[in-house]
């Protein structure tokens, strides 16, 4: 293949694959996983516009959004580990009680 | 059709299944290993786009590390699964909704690519990516952003400890 | 070099900071001697300067401490951070620590016991350091800021006993009166920046000079607002009202604040621009005319006050209104000589009052005497033999300030009068009057409180201060005796000292004329004092004898009237437009307003209220439509280009 | 289509020696740990015992395939196949003598990572085992097993990091060379002690075998994750467990024991292949000797006295490895080149 464009046109899939469960799904798990997809699907436009143009640079950030999903992870997980004790839930639709 | 082509068209489909698997699926350990089975195909298609390095990291970071992770807290707090009938929040309009706008952006964003597809041939120049050529970038021009990512990982790891830490 | 110069300051801020900090747990010995030594050191500074800006040839003697601290920087308004170290600012850092460090030691003695002994020092530090500041500074801003930081002190001290109302109100007043003062002096200021686009002296000086204008309304009107300000500062007429009331605060501060230094920070700021003032000779004039009156009036009331402290009160007005129209007069040597003069003899006066009403309160309030006024001079006579070092030290720098040679008074005023002779003959005429008033109040003060008998048991029972208050008042007795040699006539030893900062000086010879009648009338105003009031007062409730002018006496007992003009017209207008404010304009208008736009933001508020759910999902939502649009835009205007 | 071809062979091929390698491995272990508690070891099917194998492999195929009621179906029999795969594909960057024909993927620049990757995703099998099983010792034995994994890949992945930064390649096949300077003291086990040590220890860890058993320790978790499994699938975890052994071995020889080299491999022709690949299993055999001499050795550890050594002891030192290696390198230390 000489073109990238249907690995990007994947990439906008995924990503709204992603922001679809994001928004539908309430199990902060599952929000977490559908991050994780929308994260995914950027690194393979980064990666496929790398090819395109023959340069590195878009590898090296698909490298630095790995190690940042990562950290999230082990940040967020911590965080619903600690909020599922509290609320026995992981359900986001139980943590409303920021609201005006 | 050529034998590329034809491999990715089975990988695109396989990794949109999995993702409308990791939409629709039940249980939170299957939205797991469809989410594994997602990044696997997208390791394959870095491979095909000359990132040998990264296919290789990204199964070992994100299958290897991140996913068990996720598996290990889904056990551990045996939250697999997952609420069966829609709360009481009465957002009911939320996801038509949702599905909707997501669907428009998709639109947005295959207009742009279909009205340039294939515009721009790939790069003649084949860059090597071996672990070298990607040590050297990371040491070279990416070194201040690797050390910031060093710390941004070490924060991450102090955090992690203090909130699941027993008082 | 530089902190060398600006030690002085330094010294009292570093006493101040040790006293507020730790002064709750040390004694009152401690706190005393510390405030003490603080400006003891800052005068030993500014008596080094002094004497190696002597040393220096006379061209030199204008040493400007720039600390290279570009202080305000803002567009074209560039105020440089620094001290300005000449004749005449040493010549005052000499009496403002001089006259201040005997103050403190004095202090020590006649604050002993009160519950609030720390704070008091605290409070003096801070007044010499900011004093200091205020004659140190290079530029009209500095002054400023060390002007109103001494206001500050006043009305600090002033009401420094507040739990007595009056007090409180006293200060108050004070604040209040110096503030209309003070609008003048910053309106000045602000004048002085737009015309001449620079604040410090030597730059204002400078163009001042270049100029060579007389009398261009500019400067009369920077002259005349900078005149306000002193008319504030310095009680003149007719803002002097809160002066007498300032006898309200501590003795030690009436001395120090309300005689010999911040009152006569207003004739300092005259001499240090007398550039502007030589060059509006019309303000010259108003100065002079304003600073003659007020020294008539000031003396016309003080014959017939009863309170030992207002009677020197009213005097200082008198006395700063000959150093006004000494500077009106453009004879600013004899204003900078008689400040000098009047610091050692009103501060030896007063602290000498101060220990006269220490001593009436000797009998302590167990005896019932609670009840008598120790301060007013009815209630004393005979002090003579109870107190004898006071008495003489009174006696010294009553003299002084009647002008009888050759106490240090008479030359100081003698310069004066023969500059008013000159200059202009009506101010010559009010300042005879003014100088025949003051030693008749002085006589008069001297007969009431220790010649005669003792007219209560308080008077009785009197006893001599502790030699912590009465050293003090020998030095200062020395000083007002002899400093008047310091600029003898066809001498001249201080004007000439001053001649570079107040722009030339020739000494005067002496005139045998004017000297001697100026002697011959003080003389007499003594003596007729002596005649009127060696008999009049037997009982404490006697009649004074002035009272058979009827009118004329009630009217100068109230002080012309001009504080219940004020009361009546001023005041009332204020009241009547506040009120006005306060129930119509504040309750519709601006209390509408505000409620109006909180009602108007609770109401929005309260509908979009709805929009922060809590639910996470629901906010995604609202990203994701934001992106939707965003990109749709993007699209659209891609397109359409 | 010849190189497909080519490679579906060489699979093949891999593959059918890696299973006789788990049976006889088995057999081995069984033998040899009788030796080593002074008894004989199972010796009636066949002379000595060779067909042993063969009759276990009968029993289990045969054996009724038991599914419990309340387990996720798919997943139950979808672990054991996830169990295995991982343990045969590490196979494929491995050289098994001179020439890069001798490895499945050739000569990649990225082997190492492609190794640390695939025993990454090992540890899936016996998570979802112990998950889909819906037995609380099976779910125990899971979390201990993804625990453990985790744990001890990253000392791992550090000891072979030093290797790197020594043969400043990562293709396997360049670390043997690197190891080949004409005597026995270029192996990297005399050059890098410690990351062999390290290596060697977490190698246990990630078999899951002794003294690091605790994923399925009899006394505590009944038979761990796979308690419910049984017959083929129970064969299949079986043998996972054996081919890893097999592949850390090989790893072990390779990164370490200098892999196929030794003397007379560069001999020209047939000779010197030959030679390297008899070097290969010989030093492959005497790892998986030491492995199961362990076992008889060594007993087990405490659970959190494992996480705790892996994380305060070998993490740390395999970081203090890492950089005392960089910093001899830089320093140019004889040896280090």
């Amino acid at each position: 293949m000489n073109t990238v464009s249907p690995f990007v046109l994947l990439s906008a899939l995924l990503f709204t694959l992603g922001v679809i469960g994001v928004l539908t799904r309430r199990n902060a798990i599952l929000i977490f996983m559908s991050i994780e997809l929308m994260l995914n699907s950027a690194n393979l436009a980064f990666v496929a516009f790398a090819h395109q143009w023959g340069q590195l640079d878009g590898q090296m950030f698909v490298f630095f959004v790995m190690a940042v999903a990562a950290a999230e992870v082990a940040v967020g997980l911590a965080l619903i580990v600690t909020i599922f004790r509290s609320k026995k839930s992981t359900n986001v639709d139980d943590l409303s009680q920021l609201k005006g | 059709m050529t034998f590329d082509l034809f491999v990715f068209i089975g990988l695109a489909l396989i990794g949109i299944l999995a993702a409308i698997g990791l939409l629709t699926s039940r249980s939170a350990i299957y939205a797991a290993l469809f989410l594994i089975l997602n990044f696997s195909t997208v390791a394959v298609l870095y491979l095909m786009l000359n990132a040998p390095f990264l296919a290789v990291i990204q199964v070992s970071v994100y299958a290897g590390a991140i996913m068990v992770l996720f598996l290990f807290v889904i056990m551990l707090l045996g939250a697999e699964r997952l609420a069966g009938p829609e709360a009481k929040t009465g957002l009911l309009w939320q996801r038509p909704l949702a599905v909707g706008l997501g669907a428009l952006l998709l639109l947005q964003a295959g207009y742009v690519l279909i009205t340039r597809f294939g515009q721009t041939a790939v790069s003649t120049t084949v860059v090597k990516s071996g672990p070298l050529d990607i040590g050297l970038m990371l040491f070279g021009p990416y070194l201040l952003p690797f050390e910031v990512t060093s710390v941004l990982l070490l924060v991450a790891i102090v955090g992690a400890v203090v909130l699941t830490r027993n008082k | 070099m530089q902190l060398l110069s600006i030690s002085p300051i330094l010294f009292p801020l570093l006493g101040l900071l040790i006293n507020a900090f730790f002064g709750k747990r040390m004694s009152e010995r401690l706190i005393g001697a510390i405030a003490s030594i603080m400006v003891l050191a800052s005068f030993a500074v500014s008596a080094y300067l002094f004497i190696r800006a002597g040393a220096l040839p006379e061209a030199q003697r204008l040493l400007s401490v720039d600390l290279g601290i570009p202080w305000i920087q803002a567009g074209k308004l560039s105020v440089p951070f620094g001290f300005l170290i000449d004749p005449l600012s040493t010549t005052m850092m000499l009496i403002v620590t001089g006259v201040g460090g005997l103050i403190h030691i004095y202090s020590v003695g006649y604050m002993r016991g009160d519950a609030r002994f720390q704070r008091f020092f605290v409070y003096l530090n801070l007044f010499i350091a900011s004093m200091l500041v205020l004659v140190m500074a290079d530029s009209f801003l500095l002054m400023f800021v060390g002007w109103e930081l001494v206001g500050l002190c006043s009305y600090l001290l002033i009401g420094f006993w507040f739990s007595n109302l009056k007090n409180a109100e006293a200060g108050r007043k004070a604040f209040v009166v110096n503030r209309i003062g003070d609008v003048g002096f910053i309106l000045g200021i602000l004048l002085i920046f737009a015309t001449f686009g620079t604040l410090t002296f030597s730059g204002v000086f400078g163009k001042v000079t270049a100029m060579s204008a007389v009398n261009s309304p500019v400067i009369v009107a920077i002259t005349l607002l900078l005149f306000v300000g002193a008319v504030g500062k310095s009680a003149q007429i007719p803002l002097f009202v809160w002066l007498p009331d300032a006898m309200a605060g501590p003795t030690p501060v009436s001395a120090l604040i309300h005689a010999a230094t911040m009152v006569t920070a207003g004739i300092y700021m005259m001499t240090r621009a007398h550039v502007l003032y030589t060059a509006a000779p019309a303000t010259q004039d108003v100065v002079a005319i304003v600073g003659a009156l007020t020294a008539l009036v000031g003396g016309s009331i003080a014959l017939t006050q009863y309170d030992i402290k207002k009677v020197l009160a009213y005097s200082t007005v008198s006395q700063l209104g000959f150093m006004v129209a000494a500077a009106g007069l453009g004879a600013y040597v004899a204003s900078i000589f008689h400040l000098a003069m009047h610091a050692f003899f009103k501060a030896l006066l007063f602290l000498a009052a101060g220990s006269v009403i220490h001593g009436m309160e000797h009998l302590g309030h167990a005896n019932g005497a609670h009840a008598v006024d120790p301060q007013d001079m009815r209630n004393m006579g005979g002090l003579r033999t109870k107190m004898p070092v006071t008495f003489v030290v009174y006696v010294i720098g009553a003299l002084a300030l009647a002008g009888v040679p050759p106490f240090s008074g008479f030359f100081s005023k003698d310069e004066i009068v023969v500059a008013a002779l000159q200059h202009n003959p009506l101010v010559f005429g009010l300042l005879a009057v003014a100088a025949v008033f003051t030693a008749l109040y002085v006589g008069r003060q001297l007969v009431m409180v220790f010649f005669g008998k003792a007219r209560t048991g308080n008077a009785e029972h009197a006893a001599e201060s502790s030699p912590v208050m009465t050293i003090p008042l020998i030095v200062l007795a020395v000083f007002a005796a002899l400093a008047g040699f310091l600029n003898l006539p066809g001498v001249g030893t201080l004007g000439t000292w001053l001649a570079p900062a107040v722009g030339g000086y020739e000494p005067e010879a002496l005139q045998i004329g004017v000297a001697g009648l100026f002697t011959l009338l003080a003389l007499a105003a003594l003596l007729g004092a002596w005649i009127v009031y060696r008999d009049a007062f037997a009982k404490a409730a006697d009649a004074d004898p002035l009272e058979r002018f009827g009118g004329l006496y009630v009217f100068l007992k109230r002080a012309w009237f001009i504080d219940a003009l004020y009361q009546s017209v001023v005041v009332k207008l204020f009241y009547a437009a506040s009120s006005f404010l306060a129930r119509v304009f504040d309750v519709g208008g601006i209390d509408g307003l505000v409620n109006g736009t909180a009602v108007l933001v609770r109401n929005t508020s309260g509908a979009l209220r709805r929009i922060q759910n809590g639910l996470v999902r629901s906010y995604g939502l609202m990203m994701l439509f934001g992106v939707v649009v965003i990109v749709a835009y993007f699209l659209w205007s891609a397109a359409v280009h | 289509m010849a190189p497909i071809l080519e490679f579906t062979l060489k699979s093949v091929a891999l593959i059918l020696i890696a299973l006789t390698g788990f049976a006889y491995t088995t057999l081995l272990e069984r033998k040899f740990i009788g030796r080593l508690q002074a008894r004989i070891g199972p010796n009636r099917a066949g002379p000595q015992g060779l067909l042993q194998p063969v009759a276990d492999g009968l029993k289990l195929i045969v054996k009724e395939s038991i599914t419990p009621a309340q387990a996720d179906k798919l997943i139950y029999f979808l672990a054991p196949a996830l169990a295995v795969i991982p343990a045969l594909i590490v196979f494929a960057v491995i050289p098994f003598g001179k020439g890069s024909w001798l490895s499945l993927a050739g000569d990649i620049n990225i082997g190492v990572l492609y190794v640390l990757a695939v025993l990454s995703v090992g540890v899936y099998g016996s998570v979802l085992a112990g998950w889909s099983s819906n037995n609380k010792y099976a779910s125990l034995g899971g979390l201990r097993a993804s625990a453990q994994m985790i744990s001890y890949e990253l000392a791992m992945g550090l000891s072979i990091v030093a290797v790197v930064l020594m043969a400043s390649n990562a293709s396997l096949n360049g670390i043997v060379e690197y190891q080949q300077p004409g005597n026995i003291l270029g192996w990297l086990i005399f050059r890098q002690p410690v990351a062999a040590a390290i290596f060697a220890i977490t190698a246990l860890a990630e078999l899951a075998r002794a003294p690091f058993d605790l994923v399925e320790a009899e006394q505590e978790l009944t038979a761990g994750f796979i308690t419910e499994y049984g017959g083929m699938k129970f064969a299949l975890f079986y043998m996972s467990e054996y081919v890893k052994m097999i592949a850390m071995s090989a790893l072990f020889a390779t990164f370490f024991l200098g892999g196929w080299s030794g003397p007379g491999v560069n001999e020209p022709g047939a000779l010197g292949v030959i030679l390297s690949v008899l070097y290969f299993a010989v030093k492959v055999f005497v790892c998986l000797l030491c492995i199961v001499w362990v076992r008889a050795t060594l007993p087990r550890f405490r659970y959190d006295k494992l996480m705790s050594f892996g994380w305060k002891a070998l993490l740390p030192i395999a970081l203090a490895n890492v950089m005392v290696t960089a910093l001899l390198i830089v320093s140019g230390v004889p040896g280090y080149k």
